[in-house]
């Protein structure tokens, strides 16, 4: 018996020019604000940009980005709806808003049917949210799409770093490309993370200060542009050539 | 009409399948199809006819329908699909993706949604004759 | 074929007076933090107490606590070595400092393992650091340890909230007892958290301000237990009759 | 030594069983071990002959060990365990934890720690009879 989906994931990618997976070793260092804001940023600078959820245990960005009311339509496969710009997916289009107590056995197949079934059609860049750890999720990126690049998301803290070096050093081994690191919600100068992450040969791409203001923006895209954290998220995506390149 | 995207996928395996095998001509193809995700056979079965290829122009397609059974993991009582006593969005939000079935069943006996689906999910690709 | 593991783990936890879940449908809210802390608060004041750290893909806890050079002793199953006065579990003794890239099947299999094989002897708390979400972890933790109670933490963030609202929400539908809500890391004075988490009829424990000298107590289980960090979760675990009762 | 704790398990679940099944006297008990696990059988069998009960004072214990198999998630290759070629100390984790084996093990062929434990994980109880 053989599941025919995996046998599609490549044609259904095909016409995507670079995925970025937004990723860490740890929960809350930023992921789904990044991804999403990175995703908004993208497309105003006139790419074209999707954006995928796969965090289905604790989706956020429809949050982030107020989504509400949209659906895809059924057209030889799912087509996402536009979203503030983004060909946009997500669970919560089928679970709502009721908790998702999927095993890692229902995580991955949901995630394969998923990538088999929608048609992103042509776009510069897909962004994906990922969930925390290196989980049936991640482990299903790196088996099933061979040109994505992970974007390794760490705050400063000693705690989350362990995380991520334990990531960077799976990936390192697996010659997965690394797109490169930031370090989100800085609060002081210190060079721990940089020195940390240069040492292991890794591009780091940037700080991202701490912002007090940021939980007002939650589901306003134009204001999280705005704020201090989606002007640097700019900047970096601007100025990083690994990021569009 | 995403089951246009599944019998895409199931051709592609077969040509895939039937190269790796050496088969010029497939002549028989065995796909079993999960009753969970509820695809509109006639819609499949056109859209399978859709993606011809040379080396399917003289093959026979046989569809079985597997029963879809669930069995929970914290009280192992077993059950099976109802689709009957679904509401319609919640029918079709399984259609899609079979998994959200855990954010709207639960165990009949004891009210777990932790449980397993033994059979009846998917489409699967069982077999090619040349 | 019967997996006889399932039927050692009531007998296992038999003389364990509270088993304490640390959860979140989030990551990043301060879980391990707390976990850790909690559980060293609870045996400076003379309780028997054990700590067991369920994040495979992301421990954190032997870095909180500063865990260096113990290992379990074999003696009719495992012994946890005490660190600092807690009964300490963790799946660094065995997987060191290398990623455990583990998918949901071999998590909830090293879950069961270890609860099967592990003599924690006589306790009146034990404390579980768990991974975020409600994944294998979460959902084998209700499924075996029938005496479990989950205290559920949460930041002031709508994301936050909005995945621990699904957890508290399934919790509820399955009876699953819920010790109450910490709401971690407030900035700002607002009711927002406590007046939805009463609105949901759960208990509100209280609030835990950002501290921002916590991180250079990480390491260090005397200095974490005198920061402001420390000493507000002391007066919760003093104070609220339902972490200790 | 912890083989004594699992020993308890099997002890634990013997008894259910025959109490469930209404067995009196247990004559014969089968019990799979995974190779993995590498688990000492003398000490095993010493333990299990330690958790004494009356019910089972004629039990005849059968012990078969099942080969340990891994299967690739990314290439599909499929090897077997050799525990010659693991160092002591990893030889030791797996002994207690099989799944640590995802930290120390790679797939021959494509180096992939993304694979299934196909057969030889833990121990199991297959039948007993009265
Ligand atoms: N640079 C930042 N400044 C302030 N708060 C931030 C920043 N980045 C993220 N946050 C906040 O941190 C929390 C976790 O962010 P989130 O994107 O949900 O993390 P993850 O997806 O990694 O779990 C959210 O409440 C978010 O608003
Ligand atoms: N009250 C607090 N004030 C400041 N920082 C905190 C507080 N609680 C937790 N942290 C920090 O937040 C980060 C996440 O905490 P952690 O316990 O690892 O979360 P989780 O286990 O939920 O993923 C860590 O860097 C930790 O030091
Ligand atoms: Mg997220
Ligand atoms: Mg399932
Ligand atoms: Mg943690
Ligand atoms: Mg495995
Ligand atoms: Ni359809
Ligand atoms: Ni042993
Ligand atoms: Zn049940
Ligand atoms: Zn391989």
């Amino acid at each position: 018996m053989i599941d025919p989906r995996l046998n599609i994931i490549d044609k259904r990618l095909a016409k995507i020019r670079k995925i970025i997976a937004v990723s860490s070793g740890k929960g809350g260092v930023g992921k789904s604000l990044i991804a999403s804001t990175l995703a908004l940023t993208l497309s105003r600078s006139g790419y074209q940009v999707g954006l995928l959820d796969l965090d289905f245990s604790s989706p956020s960005t429809h949050i982030i980005l107020g989504v509400k009311g949209v659906y895809p339509r059924e057209e030889k496969g799912i087509i996402p709806p536009v979203v503030h710009g983004l060909a946009y997916m997500s669970i919560i289009y089928y679970a709502g808003n009721r908790p998702s107590p999927l095993r890692g056995i229902d995580i991955s197949n949901a995630i394969i049917e998923l990538l088999a079934i929608t048609q992103w059609g042509s776009l510069d860049f897909l962004v994906i949210d990922m969930p925390p750890g290196i989980g049936d999720a991640t482990l299903d990126m790196i088996r099933l799409i061979k040109k994505i690049g992970f974007l390794v998301i760490t705050t400063s803290s000693k705690v989350a770093f362990e995380t991520v070096r334990k990531l960077i050093e799976l990936l390192g081994s697996l010659k997965v490309p690394v797109i490169g690191v930031i370090e989100n919600m800085k609060m002081t100068d210190s060079l721990f993370i940089r020195r940390n992450i240069e040492s292991l040969d890794m591009p780091f791409l940037g700080g991202i200060e701490f912002d007090y203001k940021l939980e007002e923006s939650i589901g306003n895209p134009n204001k999280l542009l705005e704020t201090q954290f989606g002007r640097s998220l700019g900047w970096l995506a601007s100025n990083r050539a690994e990021i569009r390149s | 009409m995403h089951e246009w995207a599944l019998a895409e996928a199931v051709v592609s395996t077969i040509l895939k399948l039937a190269e790796e095998e050496g088969l010029k001509d497939v002549v028989g193809v065995k796909i079993k199809i999960g009753e969970l995700q509820q695809i509109d056979r006639e819609i499949f079965e056109f859209a399978l006819s859709q993606f011809q290829s040379s080396s399917l122009r003289n093959a026979k397609f046989n569809f079985e329908t597997v029963k879809a059974k669930f069995k929970c993991r914290v009280c192992s009582h077993q059950w099976n699909f109802e689709a009957e006593n679904l509401e319609e969005d919640v029918s079709e939000a399984i259609h899609f993706i079979p998994e959200i079935a855990h954010s709207y069943m639960r165990c009949p006996k004891c009210e777990s949604p932790d449980f397993e689906i033994l059979a009846g999910r998917g489409v699967w690709l069982e077999s090619i004759t040349g």
